[in-house]
């Protein structure tokens, strides 16, 4: 009885090859890194210990937490409203399926890869020793990692949605700007919605490891309470600080759902 | 009268190997009302989509009102783009915008930026715009999000898009394909009397040989990427029309052969029986 | 430096100073509202605006002095040499508690390992330091061995010389806890820290055994921005020396009775000299 | 005709009280943050000209000494970012299947899931690393799970966007066919998933490579916490030469990225 | 004879106010080859959609193969599924998958998950889909991506989805709006035949009214959610189909209302041409 195939010729080939490259190179890693697996499940027990030492709380932390977090989110809050009017533009001219020129897509795109992997370390020092300590520097230092993230993310939603609608503004003789605005940004803005709460929570975060530069807020706060190992207030200001992010994942969440599914105007 | 739409020699080759196009020599003069058919997967979608350039061709001159459009890009191929008009087979809505905005998207050329993002269309074009919407009997899904619409009112709505660009020449990919007979007839007839009250040339991509022969002034019939017929309806004897779909008949199994031809006959039965 | 020799050259006063406060163990968090006590005892002594700031980074508040836009920050005796260095820094004043402070590193071993009873013992050992920009990490532990022991500054770091192996762990209670679990045999953790985190019960103090210290480390002092006008620097030495907000020193060093002292140029020498013995000052260029 | 006397012609429903209350509370806010952090917008321009110069003049040349030496640290980077990736795309790819409507039609679930990959994003990595610290101690197994806390929450996030965005159409074929729920997942959703998921798992690889500064912090080891040691030290020039090292990495990845997605798409 | 599929005042409400079904009552039979016309926004695609249960209807009982398919979930449902066949308007095609294992598809759910993940489909099941893919004119296709096909081949791979299911009742939403004719009518044919050869019930929404007279053994109309005609082709009067069609008519602007008319003309006559 004749065989009959499912994949075309050769691709069976190309999966198994696929495969055997990737676990080639998960093994070697894990030989590279040396990585003691026996340690770590020996170690485990000390959990319940570690955890239970973290379950304290100390209320009277709260009213200065909720100060700094007020200070934390609207540095946050700003810093996420220009990047994504920046991150915007640039995005729709880096997206491969709307860009003007391919060479300005990968320069976009490359530039910004840079700009992403320069430590904040690094950004804090030049930010700092040009603009003085202070928010000012906070809000540079954490504007230009901001933009590279929402750039990245960004782009990848736009690819991932049809071409038809470019096609069919394209053939009204739509401009570019008339293609992005009226086509792709309300096809793309639930998955924009999305992305800018991740970049929100990833900008609180940032903020948090801007204590280093002299960037007050929760960061600098729950940094403090982590050196002198006060369990309770580190603990308590945690959870005020995932409060608040679940909160607002959630309320996005639902914005979302609204946007997607709303009321038909 | 000269042509508004000269093609010469085109050629489009997908990849490597599959040539949808095979040379292609034709001249579109005003008001003509074209129908072009042939088998699925002839190369009617491409041929119509490499007029307004939303697909490269790879070889071939397109001379529209006197200009090279394969040689146009940026500002230029946008306005060019503009003067045609094209509605598609799976109509191409902005899904999360209502049915007006959707419409307004075709005067989007002759809009400023700011305008349009304010919504301050002209009176006129906002105008036109309720009128093409209430000719399809879709005034009340006006304000409507497009996804919330059946299949054939979205397709009203991207007709109703092409025709507020005004156009020069208007191609539609079977713009019938989701219309239920009497939207079908309807959106013909208007297509129609449009191509002849404006002198306004449509190129129309159709399965159906029973409203090509109703409603085109010339009949176009491609099969593997090459005209196998240029003519009027009445040029289009039943014969030929097998001719057109014949490729696909052998394709079939043995098993179904009669059932074929016997489809092809009812299928001219029917044609003679419209023509009636 | 370029705005600093601008507006010292004519030896005006500046209309406002920066004053950057550096991470320390012993900041609680309610240190920002003490700091604002200090600040404004400043403000009002010299009748300038003066802001306060947490800085987390020495490095970054050098090069914001070098740059003119910090005037006063709390440095350690490396640090000290560095900004003297990068941005003409002087001693200003130390906090000075009245009984004494000990700020000093222990080389500790798990409490169970008979082999490792003193520093000799640590030859062939898995050791940890901080980290090599860290005082109380890597330069002054350094420093003791190659002292005590008579190294070669330059090859502690090579495996086989001294130690097995030497690994950075990037932090005090990353050594301790590397200790005490067993990852390394030997680590050098400062003491203050390891009272804290006995305290807080971080750790079992009986998992760990001390097998030697280091010299005493100088306390931190403030520093200054050197092109300053002198009358200024005077004045501002005069207001730090003035503050006596009992709050404040009780909060911030544990005992009312600490007062801010102006500190002596040749304070830190020895530390200074002994960081010089283990090449440390050498990178260290203007 | 009718529509003469109207001349007034609304293009949506029910006015833009809507969209004007948004806009100006976002004003509001953004007016109120810069007020209330003190932000000099005149200090940020002017600064940008020291901020240049700080950067070529400290920076520049590259110290290209120790070169030689960083190639174990680079190797040990990258294959603590591999198997950190392998991991969390594994364990990011079933979160992100819980979170998507599309997948999880039971929403309890889908709220607690989110609300746990939004709790890993927002403790922020310096209490990880102490927490991962006091439990497993030091070593190549701590730098592991700590990469793997950085990429998950970002990554079932970003999974879960991405199963979204496809559409229900294909999946409701597969559910008019009988087709179970798992096979609906594997003929349906992943074989549509497949460019989203190459892209979002190797940004997190990128995010991983960046992020060995980060698994310094808990002894592991990796070249990026150089950066910071060698800036504490006041080394510029190499503390450039590493970051062009893991922008090197990052670029590479970014290529890698763009072309099997524009092969595969 | 006893129903296959027994459906009891169906009613299906989409958000608050529409009314897509309005309480629809039919019994289908064994073999029935029943067509559905309706115009544009009447419910069919909601009718034939909440049949197997891809729109959960609102309140009414469904009865297939001597079960409630209302009250299924899980596992139950899925076996129900797998015994009704679907052919989408759209095609729902998996497009980043081949030709052969989208029409694999059909058999998911009689394949363990393993089996399936490594492509080890049974042999029959194999052979088979090569077989359909044959009948359809496609066998040169069959390692193709979906998404590189033309709309007409996809529709095809579409149905050789559904028949490799071996269904007890087949559901088709507008199955050949995308086909040229010969392939429409092929594609009406074999469905025919295999609903005769079979006894399979096949229930299809068609806006052509001439291939529904043509090939089906019962025709509903439905329109603003009720049935407003059941019977055999016979019985579907031209005055029956302006009726079915009517209210489209009416909502078409004044000054199209007599071309709508003569367009409706239009059709019967050419209806009446088929029929000869
Ligand atoms: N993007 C593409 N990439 C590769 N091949 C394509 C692409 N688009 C179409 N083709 C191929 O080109 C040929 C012509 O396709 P085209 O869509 O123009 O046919 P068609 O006449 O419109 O068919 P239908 O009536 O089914 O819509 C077909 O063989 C098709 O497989
Ligand atoms: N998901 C949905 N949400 C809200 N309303 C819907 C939805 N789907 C359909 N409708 C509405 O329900 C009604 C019936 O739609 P349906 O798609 O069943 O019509 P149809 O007869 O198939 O039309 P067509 O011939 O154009 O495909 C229409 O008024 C449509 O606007
Ligand atoms: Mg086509
Ligand atoms: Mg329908």
């Amino acid at each position: 009885m004749e065989r009959i195939r499912v994949t075309s010729k050769g691709s069976a080939v190309k999966s198994i090859l696929t495969a055997f490259i990737l676990v080639t190179v998960f093994i070697g890693s894990i030989k590279l890194v040396n990585l003691d697996v026996q340690k770590f499940f020996e170690r485990l027990e000390n959990v319940p210990a570690v955890i239970g030492r973290m379950m304290v709380i100390d209320l009277s932390v709260i009213p200065n937490a909720l100060l700094a977090c007020l200070t934390s989110l609207s540095l946050a809050f700003l810093t996420l409203v220009v990047s994504v009017i920046i991150a915007m533009l640039l995005s729709f001219l880096a997206a491969r399926n709307i860009t003007p020129s391919n060479y300005l897509a990968n320069f976009i795109k490359a530039f910004f890869a840079v700009i992403r992997s320069v430590p904040g370390l690094v950004w804090g020092l030049m930010v700092i020793a040009s603009l003085g300590f202070g928010y000012t520097s906070g809000f540079i230092a954490m504007l230009l990692s901001s933009i590279g993230y929402l750039i990245k993310l960004f782009t990848g939603s736009i690819e991932e949605v049809g071409t038809d609608i470019v096609e069919a503004m394209r053939s009204t003789g739509a401009s570019w700007f008339n293609i992005v605005f009226h086509g792709l940004i309300p096809l793309c803005i639930t998955s924009f919605f999305g992305w800018i709460t991740v970049r929100f929570e990833g900008d609180v975060a940032e903020s948090i490891g801007l204590g280093i530069i002299g960037v007050g807020g929760i960061g600098l706060l729950l940094t403090k309470a982590i050196g002198a190992y006060d369990y309770a207030q580190t603990t308590t200001i945690l959870i005020v600080i995932c409060l608040l992010m679940l909160v607002l994942e959630f309320s996005m969440t639902k914005l979302k759902t609204m946007v997607k599914y709303g009321e038909s105007r | 009268m000269e042509a508004v739409l000269s093609i010469r020699d085109l050629v489009k080759v997908y990849g490597k190997e599959t040539r949808a196009l095979n040379g292609i020599s034709l001249d579109f003069y005003p008001g003509e009302f074209i129908v072009v058919i042939g088998p699925s997967g002839a190369g009617k979608s491409t041929f119509i989509r490499c007029i307004n350039r939303l697909v490269d061709p790879t070889e071939g001159d397109i001379v529209f009102d006197n200009q090279h459009m394969e040689k146009f890009s940026g500002r230029k191929l946008r306005d060019q783009r503009s003067k045609i008009g094209m509605i598609f087979q799976h109509y191409n809505l902005v899904s999360r915008t209502n049915v007006i905005k959707n419409v307004l998207h075709g005067q989007l050329s002759n809009t400023p930026l700011y305008k349009s993002l304010l919504g301050l269309y002209s009176q006129q074009d906002k105008q036109e715009a309720v009128e093409l919407l209430k000719k399809v009997g879709l005034e009340d899904q006006m304000y409507k999000r497009a996804d919330a619409l059946s299949g054939g009112q979205m397709q009203r709505v991207g007709i109703c898009r092409a025709l507020l660009q005004r156009p020069k020449i208007l191609l539609a990919d079977e713009p019938i394909a989701s219309l239920d007979p009497v939207s079908a007839n309807i959106v013909m007839q208007q297509l129609h009397s449009i191509s002849i009250e404006k002198q306004l040339t449509c190129v129309v991509n159709l399965h159906q040989v029973d409203y090509a022969k109703r409603y085109a002034s010339r009949i176009i019939g491609i099969k593997k990427g090459e005209v196998v017929f240029d003519g009027s309806p009445a040029q289009l004897t039943d014969s030929m029309v097998r001719d057109i779909y014949e490729g696909k008949e052998s394709q079939m199994t043995l098993q179904n052969k009669g059932g074929a031809a016997q489809a092809v006959a009812n299928e001219d039965g029917k044609v003679s029986g419209a023509e009636q | 430096a370029t705005t600093a020799e601008a507006e010292s050259g004519n030896g005006e006063w500046p209309e406002s100073i920066t004053l950057v406060q550096m991470p320390d163990e012993n900041n609680p968090t309610e240190a920002a509202t003490m700091h604002t006590s200090l600040k404004e005892h400043i403000s009002e002594e010299l009748g300038i605006e003066v802001q306060e700031f947490d800085g987390g980074s020495y490095a970054v508040g050098i090069e914001a002095m070098a740059a003119g836009n910090l005037d006063v920050m709390l440095a350690s005796p490396m640090s000290y040499y560095q900004a003297k260095q990068k941005a003409g820094a002087e001693l200003l004043v130390t906090p000075v508690v009245p009984g004494g402070t000990e700020y000093y590193t222990d080389f500790v071993t798990q409490a169970d390992n008979e082999d490792i009873n003193s520093l000799e013992d640590l030859k062939g050992t898995n050791f940890a330091f901080v980290n090599a920009a860290s005082s109380s990490g890597y330069l002054y532990p350094k420093a003791t061995l190659v002292q005590e022991l008579d190294l070669d500054p330059d090859k502690i770091e090579q495996s086989g010389y001294f130690f097995e192996n030497v690994v950075f762990s990037e932090g005090h209670p990353n050594s301790l806890m590397g200790v005490a679990m067993g990852d390394y045999e030997a680590a050098a953790v400062a003491h203050q820290v390891m009272e804290m985190m006995g305290e807080s019960d971080s750790f079992n103090p009986d998992d760990i055994k001390v097998i030697g210290r280091t010299s005493n480390i100088p306390d931190a002092s403030y520093i200054v921005r050197g092109d300053l006008p002198e009358d200024f620097k005077k004045a501002l030495k005069d207001a730090f020396v003035s503050f006596e907000n009992e709050e404040y020193f009780e909060a911030l060093h544990g005992d009312a009775g600490t007062r801010f002292e102006a500190t002596e140029a040749d304070y830190y020498d020895p530390a200074i000299e002994m960081l010089d013995t283990i090449n440390a000052l050498e990178d260290v260029q203007e | 005709m009718k529509m003469r006397s109207t001349n007034q012609i609304p293009i949506k429903q029910g006015g833009s009280s809507k969209a004007i209350i948004t806009v100006s509370a976002l004003l509001a806010a953004s007016i109120f943050s810069i007020y209330y952090l003190k932000l000099s917008f005149i200090d940020m321009v002017m600064g940008l000209p020291n901020f240049i110069m700080f950067f070529f003049q400290k920076f520049f040349p590259a110290n290209l000494e120790n070169i030689k030496e960083y190639i174990p640290l680079v190797i040990d980077t990258l294959g603590y970012a591999v198997i950190a990736t392998y991991i969390s795309s594994i364990v990011a790819f079933i979160l992100g299947i819980l979170i998507s409507e599309h997948t999880n039609k039971f929403k309890p679930l889908r709220v607690f899931v989110r609300g746990f990959i939004s709790i890993l994003r927002n403790i922020p990595f310096i209490i990880w690393g102490a927490l991962l610290v006091y439990i497993f101690g030091i070593g190549g197994i701590v730098g592991v799970i700590a990469l793997i806390l950085v990429t998950v929450g970002f990554l079932g996030k970003s999974y879960a966007e991405s199963i979204d965005e496809i559409s229900g159409d294909k999946l409701e074929a597969l559910q008019a066919n009988g087709a179970s729920y798992f096979q609906i997942l594997f003929h349906g959703v992943i074989p549509q998933f497949v460019p989203a998921w190459i892209n979002w798992t190797l940004f997190s690889f990128e995010i991983n490579v960046r992020a060995s500064t980060v698994i310094g912090l808990v002894g592991a080891g990796g070249i990026g916490v150089l950066i910071d040691t060698n800036i504490n030290l006041f080394n510029y020039g190499e503390a450039l030469t590493i970051i062009t090292v893991i922008v090197c990495i990052i670029l590479v990845t970014e290529y890698v990225t763009n072309s099997i997605r524009s092969r595969i798409a």
